[in-house]
C-alpha cells in the first residue's frame, strides 16, 4: 500500500475514534443533560476531527497559509459556538 | 473606438442621460414635496412623482447597461454588431415606451385600461403596452447581442455580461404576472425586482468593471477574468437565497426569516470583492491611462455600492433588527446609496469612459467630471447619512414606542430639510456631469503631449 | 489548453453553483406559493370585490405613497394593518364609513400637511378598495408590524 | 494549470474557483450554525425538549458514513496522482454510494420525525434543524452528482476538486452534528 494511502488510512482511523467518543463525551446514547465541561470537550473533539479533515482529506499541508486560516476560522466558529451555547445554559 | 457600431451606444447614453436629468429633478421635487408637502399637491400628486423618479432610474440604467453592452461587446467580440438596424429600432421601441408611460403618468391617461392605462405595482407602474414592447426590445438586442458573441471572440466578459442581460430580459417576465392573492404577487414582484438588483444586475456591473479595468489599468486579462468569476459566483451563490430577505413579513413561511438572513449577510462579499478587485487592479496596473475621471468613477462606483449595497444593506437585513425597521426610512437611505453607488456610478463610469473615444477625442472636460463625481457621491453620502438618523429616530418612535405615522413624521422635518439640500447638490452634480461628458467639446487641459490612445 | 481547461471549468462551476441554488430557490418559492395560497392567506375570503379592491389600489399607484406590508413608498401610513387601526375587527361597519369618509374628503388643503389626492371613485369602487384593505389585514405575516402604528 | 509566483491560490487542490464555491458553503453553514447557537438563548428549554426527539446514533452513524465516504474520496485523489484512473473511479463509486446510505439514514430520520409531528413549522428548533439539515443532504445530492461528472472526464484537476467539494460536506456534518444534536 502506498504511503500516502495509509496515512489517509489514519486519518480515517482517528477521526472515527474522535466520533465514537462522541457516546460518552456527548452522551449520545441517552438523555442527560450536557454540562459545561462535556460540551467544551466534544466541541474540542469536533475541532481535531475538523484539522485532520482538513490536513489529510483537504490535502491542506501543501498549503499551509489556507490551512492555519481554515483552521483558525472553524476554531472561531467553535468557540463562538461553545459560547452561545454556554450562555443559553445560564440563560 | 475600433468597431463602427459601437457609436451605437452614444445614441443609447444620450437617452439615458436625458432621463437621469428628468430622473433626479423629479427626485429633486418630492423631496421638496416631503418638506413643503402643499407644492404641486393637486397638479402632480407625490405618488406620480415616484413613479416618475423611479421609473426613469430604472429605465435609465437600463439603456446604460445596453449602450454599454454596445460598447463593449464589438471590442470583446471582435466583431461589428450583428444588425445595427435592429439596435436603433430597440431604442426608438424604448424612447417611445418611456415617453408613452411618462405621458401616461402625468395625465393619468385611459385610467384604469388594462392595456393602456398605468399598472401601478410599484416600480412595474408602465402600462401594459410599455411592458410589452419592453419585451419586444429586450428579445430584439438579446438577438442582436447573442449573434454578435456566438461569431466573435468569446471572453469571460462578453459570457457574465451575456448571462446578466439574459437574466434581466427572464425576469423581468414575471412582472407581467399580477395575481389576485396580495401574498402570491409579491413573492413574485420580488423576482423581478431583487433578482435584477441584487442578482443578475450585479453580473453586468461585474463584467462591465472587468471591462474598464482591463482598458484603464492594463492588467493581464487573466487576472481580471479570474476575479470577475470570483465576483459573480459569490454575488449568485448568496444572492439568490438572499432574496429571503423580502420574504419575511409578506405572507411567506417562517423558515425564510433565517434563510433571509443567513445568505443576504454574505450579498456584501461580492461588493467587497469588487472593491478589492478594482484596487488591486489599479495599484498592480502598469498602464497610467489619461482618462482619470473614468478610473475616479469605476473606484467611486465598487466603492459606495459597497457601502449602499453591501453595509447599509447588511445593517438591517438581520430578520430581528429589520422587523423594526422594515419599510421605514432606513430602507429608503439604504435604496438611495445602493443603486447611486452600484449602478448609477457604473454607467457614469463606464459612459465617462467612453465618450471621448466614441467622439474621437482626447478625455476633456476631465476637471468638471471629476468635481461632478465628487458632488454627486458626498450628497449622496450626506443623505444617506441623514434618510439613516431619519429612519432610526422613525424606528424608535413608531416601533418601538408605537407614536402614529404622520406624527413620527413631523418630528423627521428637520432630516427631510437636509435631505433635499443633498439633493440640490446631487441636481447640480448630475447636469455637470452630463455637460462634461456630452457638452460643447473642446481638448483636455492639462493632458497636453501625454500619448493619448482613446480606444484602448 | 491548460488555460482553455480552467476558464471553462471556472465557468462550469460558476454555472453548476449559481443552478444549484437557484433549484434551492425555486423549490422553496414551490412551497412558499402553496402555503400563501393554504396557511397564510384565505383564498375563500378573496372574493370578486377584493380582487377588484386590489385593482383599484395599483391604478391609483397608491403604493407610491404608501406603504403595504411594509412595501411601498415612506410618504404615507401602512396600510396592511389600516383595517385594524379603524378597529375593523371589531366593528366593520363602523371602520369601513370612517375609511371611506377619509377618503371622500381628500385633499384636506391644510397647509403643511401631507396630501392625499383625489381620487375619482365610484361607490362599488370605494367599497371593493376596502374589501382590499380588510383582506390583506387578515395575512399571516410573522407578526409584524411590531404595533398598530404599522 | 499555469499559475503564478503572487497566486493565493497556490497549494490548494481542485480547481480555485470550486473553492471559492466550498469558501461560499462554510460561510453560510458556519452562519448557520451560529443563528442556530444564538436562537437556543431565546429558548433553551425549547430546545432541549426539541432536541430529545431527535435520534442521536442515527446522527453519529451518519457522521462515521460520511468519514469513510471521504477516506474514499481522498484515496481516489492519490489514485489518480499515481495515474491510476480506473482505481480512482471505483474509490468514487463507492464515496458515492455511501452518500447514498447517508441520504438513506437521514431520509429515514426525517420520515420518524413527520410522523411524530413534527414539520419544519414546529418552532424554531425544528425550522432551524430542517433547514440545516435539509440543505447539508441537498449538498450530498449535490456532491454525488459532482463525484459522477468528474467520474466520467477522470484527470487530475476534475478529481480534486471533485473530492474538495465533497470533503467540504464531510466536514459540515462534522460540525451539524455536535451543535444540533449534542450540545444541550
Amino acid at each position: 500500500m502506498a504511503p500516502a494511502s495509509s496515512r489517509l488510512l489514519r486519518a480515517w482511523a482517528y477521526m472515527m475514534a474522535l466520533s465514537a467518543a462522541a457516546i460518552p463525551v456527548g452522551r449520545a446514547d441517552d438523555m442527560r443533560p450536557l454540562g459545561a465541561a462535556l460540551t467544551l470537550l466534544l466541541l474540542a473533539a469536533t475541532f481535531m476531527k475538523v484539522a485532520i479533515l482538513m490536513n489529510h482529506y483537504l490535502d491542506l499541508r501543501r498549503a499551509a497559509a489556507w490551512n492555519r486560516a481554515l483552521r483558525a476560522s472553524a476554531a472561531v466558529l467553535l468557540i463562538v459556538i461553545a459560547a452561545l451555547s454556554l450562555i443559553a445554559r445560564l440563560a | 473606438m475600433k468597431y463602427e457600431t459601437q457609436a451605437i451606444a452614444k445614441w443609447y447614453w444620450f437617452a439615458a442621460l436625458a432621463l437621469f436629468a428628468v430622473q433626479v429633478l423629479m427626485g429633486l421635487i418630492a423631496g421638496y414635496v416631503y418638506v413643503q408637502p402643499n407644492f404641486l399637491s393637486e397638479l402632480l400628486p407625490f405618488n406620480i412623482l415616484r413613479m416618475l423618479h423611479s421609473n426613469a432610474l430604472i429605465v435609465w440604467l437600463l439603456l446604460g447597461f445596453f449602450g454599454a453592452a454596445y460598447y463593449i461587446i464589438p471590442e470583446e467580440a471582435e466583431r461589428e454588431i450583428h444588425s445595427p438596424a435592429i439596435a436603433y429600432f430597440q431604442l426608438i421601441l424604448l424612447v417611445v415606451g418611456t415617453l408613452g408611460a411618462v405621458l401616461t403618468y402625468m395625465f393619468n391617461l385611459f385610467d384604469g385600461n388594462p392595456i393602456l392605462g398605468k399598472q401601478g405595482r410599484e416600480f412595474l407602474e408602465q402600462p401594459l403596452w410599455v411592458k410589452l414592447g419592453i419585451v419586444v426590445a429586450a428579445l430584439a438586442f438579446l438577438y442582436n447581442i447573442t449573434f454578435t458573441v456566438l461569431a466573435g471572440r468569446k471572453t469571460a466578459i462578453t459570457n457574465v455580461l451575456l448571462l446578466g442581460l439574459w437574466g434581466i430580459a427572464i425576469f423581468f417576465l414575471f412582472g407581467l404576472y399580477n395575481p389576485a392573492n396580495l401574498v402570491l404577487d409579491k413573492i413574485y414582484w420580488w423576482w423581478v425586482v431583487h433578482l435584477w438588483v441584487e442578482g443578475v444586475w450585479e453580473l453586468v456591473m461585474a463584467s462591465v468593471l472587468a471591462f474598464i479595468m482591463l482598458k484603464l489599468t492594463g492588467v493581464d486579462r487573466e487576472v481580471i477574468e479570474k476575479w470577475l468569476y470570483v465576483i459573480v459566483a459569490t454575488s449568485l451563490f448568496t444572492g439568490v437565497l438572499g432574496t429571503g430577505h423580502h420574504y419575511y413579513w409578506i405572507g411567506a413561511p417562517g423558515y425564510w426569516t433565517w434563510i433571509g438572513s443567513i445568505f443576504s449577510s454574505l450579498e456584501v462579499i461580492p461588493f467587497f470583492a469588487m472593491v478589492v478587485f478594482t484596487f488591486m487592479m489599479v495599484w498592480k496596473g502598469k498602464r497610467n491611462h489619461p482618462n482619470k475621471a473614468a478610473l475616479l468613477w469605476a473606484l467611486g462606483c465598487s466603492t459606495l455600492a459597497f457601502f449602499g449595497a453591501g453595509v447599509w444593506g447588511f445593517m438591517h437585513t438581520l430578520h430581528p433588527i429589520n422587523y423594526y425597521t422594515h419599510g421605514t426610512q432606513v430602507t429608503a437611505a439604504h435604496g438611495h446609496l445602493a443603486f447611486f453607488g452600484a449602478y448609477v456610478s457604473l454607467n457614469l463610469a463606464i459612459m465617462t469612459y467612453a465618450f471621448p473615444s466614441i467622439f474621437r477625442i482626447n478625455p476633456y472636460n476631465q476637471i468638471a467630471n471629476m468635481v461632478s463625481f465628487w458632488m454627486m457621491s458626498s450628497a449622496m453620502a450626506f443623505m444617506t447619512f441623514v434618510l439613516t438618523f431619519a429612519g432610526a429616530v422613525q424606528t424608535h418612535l413608531q416601533r418601538v414606542m408605537g407614536m402614529s405615522f404622520m406624527e413620527v413624521q413631523d418630528q423627521l422635518a428637520l432630516f427631510y430639510w437636509m435631505r433635499f439640500g443633498a439633493g440640490v447638490a446631487v441636481v447640480v452634480g448630475a447636469l455637470i456631469f452630463i455637460y462634461a461628458t456630452i457638452g460643447p467639446r473642446k481638448e483636455a487641459t492639462g493632458l497636453e503631449g501625454a500619448a493619448l490612445s482613446p480606444a484602448e | 489548453m491548460s488555460e482553455l481547461l480552467t476558464k471553462s471549468a471556472a465557468r462550469n462551476i460558476f454555472y453548476g453553483g449559481s443552478l444549484f441554488f437557484f433549484a434551492i430557490f425555486v423549490g422553496l418559492v414551490a412551497h412558499t406559493h402553496i402555503y400563501a395560497r393554504t396557511v397564510s392567506t384565505d383564498e375563500s375570503k378573496l372574493t370578486v370585490a377584493v380582487a377588484n379592491g386590489k385593482h383599484q389600489w395599483e391604478r391609483h399607484a397608491c403604493i407610491n405613497c404608501h406603504t403595504i406590508l411594509g412595501e411601498g413608498a415612506y410618504f404615507a401610513p401602512e396600510l396592511g394593518n389600516v383595517w385594524l387601526r379603524y378597529g375593523g375587527d371589531k366593528d366593520p361597519k363602523v371602520a369601513r364609513e370612517a375609511l371611506k369618509a377619509w377618503m371622500l374628503n381628500q385633499p384636506t388643503g391644510i397647509p403643511g400637511r401631507r396630501q392625499m389626492p383625489k381620487f375619482a371613485f365610484t361607490e362599488k369602487e370605494l367599497d371593493d378598495l376596502i374589501s382590499f384593505l380588510e383582506w390583506s389585514s387578515t395575512i399571516k405575516t410573522n407578526n409584524w408590524p411590531p404595533n398598530n402604528a404599522g | 494549470m499555469n499559475r503564478s509566483q503572487t497566486d493565493p491560490f497556490e497549494g490548494l487542490p481542485g480547481h480555485p474557483m470550486m473553492w471559492i464555491l466550498v469558501g461560499s458553503e462554510l460561510l453560510v453553514f458556519g452562519g448557520a450554525l451560529i443563528a442556530f447557537s444564538a436562537a437556543r438563548i431565546a429558548d433553551p428549554s425549547g430546545f432541549q425538549a426539541a432536541q430529545d426527539h431527535l435520534d442521536r446514533l442515527a446522527g453519529l452513524f451518519n457522521v462515521m458514513i460520511l468519514v469513510t465516504s471521504g477516506l474514499f474520496a481522498a484515496l481516489a485523489v492519490e489514485a489518480m496522482r499515481r495515474d491510476a484512473p480506473d482505481v480512482a473511479r471505483r474509490h468514487l463509486a463507492m464515496a458515492g454510494l455511501l452518500g447514498f446510505v447517508f441520504l438513506a439514514a437521514k431520509g429515514a430520520e426525517y420520515a420518524r420525525h413527520i410522523a411524530d409531528g413534527f414539520t419544519i413549522d414546529s418552532g424554531a428548533f425544528f425550522t432551524l434543524y430542517y433547514l440545516i439539515t435539509g440543505f447539508h443532504a441537498l449538498h450530498v445530492v449535490l456532491g454525488i452528482v459532482i463525484l459522477a461528472i468528474v467520474g466520467r472526464w477522470p484527470t487530475v484537476a476534475n478529481i480534486e476538486s471533485g473530492a474538495v467539494f465533497w470533503h467540504m460536506v464531510d466536514l459540515v456534518w462534522l460540525l451539524v452534528f455536535p451543535v444540533l444534536y449534542l450540545v444541550r
